[in-house]
């Protein structure tokens, strides 16, 4: 059975990856999945310096779904490297590293730091954070301003570059053309739905950020036309996420057009989620005689 | 972190502490309140549930001979039981607060084990009427030893702790504090559940519960 | 205790009404909801001629919410006028007729007959049903054609005319105030969101439409958002909807500033869903000590 | 439509035939397929459901003397007892067709009603190997009375109901199905459950979910 799956350059050795933020820097997960498993480990978001993030209450759990406003903290990227990369890079996996930038320079800046190190095989670059100021969010939503920050990466960085769309757009897949027209190798679809809950009898937002980003299962039907509608607008490989909790899900991204898929909110329903994904979609590959993975992506019947 | 199906609503499992940990089995004692623990009121013996744990600290065994004093507000006197057994030979003094009588919980387990609880209130049913910190000011007042021979250790709502904070700073008392925040992972990788500390934002899963007193920052 | 909320010049006796589509034409609710206590009965969406819709299967349900595909399938105007109107006239309560057009003619015209009976008290206009062709779309998301179809029905209707945005846009802020600048009453907030849903074993999608609108406890967060950043832009009043389930659930869309809200995919949910958070309200407002609803709307602390 | 519980997932209520309606109880025979179908399974006497209903029509009963002719598919054989027991006088065949012999049901209380069912499954574990239009297709071919003295009813999966249509068509066979679709208010508001007859789309939940075989187009 062969599920290993590309990602331009990048050949992961099945399709399952972790999304950044919900699997930490990869340790904090290590006693309920063996990380040499998985397809790739994406970490938390990183900045060039540490980032205190958004005051607490920062989530809420909303019907099939959870809604967080952690604000991007993050150790930064100098302590990643002396810190967690050395332990992450003990494993026969993938080491995909999140990060962002509050102006073009810092994101060049950031992945130029990131690029200067071994053991990184691919970057992924935020441009869809709903928990930063307003302002910020031109990054993933103004087509303009995306091919301009996304080229500036581009030029500067020899690794895999997967840029992580924002769902809270009108057109995701004239998102992904940018994207992959400032010469992205990926994408990943999606990152969070901003949303919002309040406390109906104090009357306050039930986030001291006011808004967050909502994940979880609530979200996969949006995540996956999504998926389909970047499918059928871009020849570079996408990675679908967004409310993924079982192998069966995973397959409908993969389906949808997706190469390879991150497991974001259900590793907090099941610590043991990836694994058990990439268990049930090779359960799933014998009932279905399925011998290589790849025949599933993109074959939508319609 | 415990879960009790697979349903998707409730999605994430919910925070706990141990009760109590006996030889084959631990216990949680818990408030119904919302969906889970809705459900697992519904629950039968041999039922299954989904638990990971245990995650974070505890309270710690202070070394030397300060005097406990514990501290529980409602439901949050739940993680005091186990720590008021293992320490019951420095003799502590056990604080119990809630909203009415019936949310005073297991004084009669306290007694089994020669602890006499102080119990107040909110509305008099049992003990003193009024706050448990309003009774714990009382004795600190009062009290007879030099006071830092007692280590305070307490769990409960919000303007409990916060109002031992001041106490704690007021009177220069020493003591520990286990927080709640809304978790998700529960193994410090999400970054949900922080709280304010002098030394920045600790998870509560991970570097607490259980926080020195005087590090937190309301 | 005063329930009465205004949209525009139109009184309704409680801020609850039906979402259009998720009630029939009232009649076929009326065994388990006494009509004459809503504040407003919305119909489905009505075109100047009758309309087939799509085929089956037209829904699927996904985690806390539901797909559909229906495809605005209705009687046409006339026969609502002559069939369904009457039966509704009945009842002491305000009597908004949904409808939508293929052209911006179709839309006047479809507006300019319904104007001419009596018994109707407002007018929702629907620019932002999923279910359409591509290109039909532009009516919800582009600014200038939202600007330009609401103007041209403004100007040949004196009926409170209501707009019913699309979630599925950049800014719907922006879009809130396209409508009142193009002399809308009250905007309604939101439509659903575009999702889809595939069987993994047969490749196929769950829909025959292939995509559908996401409705239900999953997408309350974000139309919470949504009627917040509403709220913020403009100054006519705003219908809130999008997964409200409970009493509880229609007053947070109040404090984030509708001033009154719709009940859709909750019917089906509790068929009493309606009548059941009027009475949740009030015993909400004793408990809390609220005379007047108009206490709550808008009214988020932060 | 029937729910279980207050949880939001599932969110819909499901539709279920009647199996029986009794002096004070109504029975329904369900398969567990799905989200509510396992909760059900669990459910205890006396434990409570939500359910609106009876909704959309039945199985008409044909005045004359044309003899009966049941098939039931699978689960679809679930609203056919009742009609069979209505009928029984009319000396109703039944035709019962499963995949294997487990899913064949209730024939010990057709018995006992004097109805001694055909039976078939495709995998030859009970009665006849193969699907249960073949055996109806033979019958037919063989029958012994002229052809309009029999009216049919069925209730079963989509292509099992298919096959019927084209049987019905060359025997010139009249009849009705009852026919499945996805629902979600039931009471013909949301127009989810249309399939598609000679007169357009008709609602399975309110002009349904019996239609005559003849009016279906699929
Ligand atoms: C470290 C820690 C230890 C705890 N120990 C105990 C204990 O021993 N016994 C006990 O009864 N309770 C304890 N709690 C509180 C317990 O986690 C909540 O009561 C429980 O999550 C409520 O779940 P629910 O589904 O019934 O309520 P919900 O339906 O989720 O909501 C009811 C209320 O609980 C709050 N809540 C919801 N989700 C969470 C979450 N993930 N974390 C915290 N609060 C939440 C909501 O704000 C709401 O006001 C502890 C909490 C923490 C953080
Ligand atoms: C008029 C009618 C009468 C029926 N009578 C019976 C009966 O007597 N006994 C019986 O066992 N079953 C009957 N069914 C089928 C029954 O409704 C489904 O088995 C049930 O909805 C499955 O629910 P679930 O939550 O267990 O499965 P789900 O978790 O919802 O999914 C399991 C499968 O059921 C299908 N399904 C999901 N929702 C619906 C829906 N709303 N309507 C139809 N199918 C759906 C899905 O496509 C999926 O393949 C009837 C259906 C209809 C339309
Ligand atoms: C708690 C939390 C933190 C997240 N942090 C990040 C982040 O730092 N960078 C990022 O690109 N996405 C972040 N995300 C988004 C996820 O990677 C993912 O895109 C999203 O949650 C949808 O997938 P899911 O529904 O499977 O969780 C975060 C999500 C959650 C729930
Ligand atoms: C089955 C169905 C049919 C609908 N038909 C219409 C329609 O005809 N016109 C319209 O403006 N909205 C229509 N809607 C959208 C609802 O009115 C409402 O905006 C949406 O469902 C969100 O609310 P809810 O989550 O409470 O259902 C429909 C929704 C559903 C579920
Ligand atoms: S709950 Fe995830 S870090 Fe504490
Ligand atoms: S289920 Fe709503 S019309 Fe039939």
């Amino acid at each position: 059975m062969n599920l290993s799956v590309n990602l331009g350059k990048l050949k992961l050795k099945n399709p399952v990856m972790t999304a950044s933020g919900t699997f930490g820097y990869g340790a904090e997960y290590s006693e309920f999945v063996n990380l040499n498993n998985l397809g790739a480990v994406v970490v938390k978001g990183l900045s060039l310096n540490p980032m205190a993030g958004n005051p607490p209450p920062r989530i809420y759990e909303t019907p099939c779904g959870m809604l967080n406003s952690i604000g991007l903290q993050n150790i930064g990227v100098e302590a990643f490297i002396k810190e967690k990369l050395p332990y992450l890079k003990q494993f026969d996996t993938k080491i995909i590293v999140n990060f962002f930038g509050d102006s073009i320079k810092e994101y060049v800046k950031t992945a130029e730091r990131l690029s200067s190190v071994n053991g990184i095989h691919a970057l992924e670059m935020n441009i869809s954070c709903p928990n930063k100021q307003a302002g910020w969010s031109i990054f993933g939503t103004d087509p303009k301003v995306t091919f301009k920050v996304v080229s500036a990466v581009r030029k500067i960085t020899d690794l895999t570059l997967i840029v992580k769309l924002s769902p809270n757009v009108t057109d995701i897949a004239l998102m992904a053309k940018v994207a992959e027209d400032a010469g992205a190798d990926a994408v990943s679809v999606i990152n969070t739905l901003t949303g919002m809950a309040i406390n109906a009898k104090t009357r306050q937002p039930r986030l001291a950020n006011i808004i967050g980003g909502l994940s979880g299962p609530a979200i996969k039907p949006i995540a996956l036309r999504m998926v389909w509608e970047c499918h059928k607008a871009v020849r570079i490989p996408i990675i679908g996420m967004g409310g993924i909790i079982s192998a069966e899900d995973a397959i409908e991204f993969l389906i949808a057009g997706s190469s390879a898929v991150a497991i974001g909110t259900a590793n907090f329903v099941n610590p043991k989620a990836a694994q058990d994904i990439i268990d049930g979609m090779k359960l799933f590959m014998i009932e279905e005689h399925i011998s290589n993975v790849k025949e599933l992506i993109g074959r939508l019947k319609c | 972190m415990l879960s009790a199906d697979n349903s998707l609503d409730p999605l994430l499992k919910r925070p706990f502490s141990l009760f109590r940990w006996l030889d084959k089995d631990i216990q949680i004692l818990y408030r119904v309140v919302g969906k889970l623990t809705n459900i697992l009121k519904d629950k039968k013996p041999d039922d299954i549930l989904e638990i990971i744990g245990p995650l974070g600290n505890g309270f710690p065994v202070i070394k030397g001979k300060a005097r406990p004093i514990l501290i529980g507000g409602g439901i949050g006197s739940a993680p005091l039981f186990s720590l008021a057994e293992t320490i019951k030979h420095k003799k502590p003094i056990f604080f119990i607060g809630a909203k009415t009588k019936k949310e005073i919980l297991y004084t009669y387990a306290l007694k089994s084990i020669g602890i006499n609880p102080i119990i107040s209130t909110d509305d008099g049913t049992l003990g003193q009427k009024g706050v448990i910190t309003n009774v714990l000011r009382e004795f600190l007042t009062h009290h007879s030893s030099p006071i830092t021979d007692y280590c305070i250790y307490a769990c409960g709502p919000r303007p409990m702790l916060k109002e031992l904070t001041l106490l704690s700073e007021k009177f220069n008392l020493k003591g520990y504090i286990a927080l709640e925040e809304n978790m998700a992972c529960g193994v410090g990788a999400c970054l949900s559940c922080v709280v304010n500390t002098k030394n920045g934002f600790k998870r509560v899963c991970k570097e607490g519960p259980v926080f020195p007193i005087e590090e937190i920052v309301w």
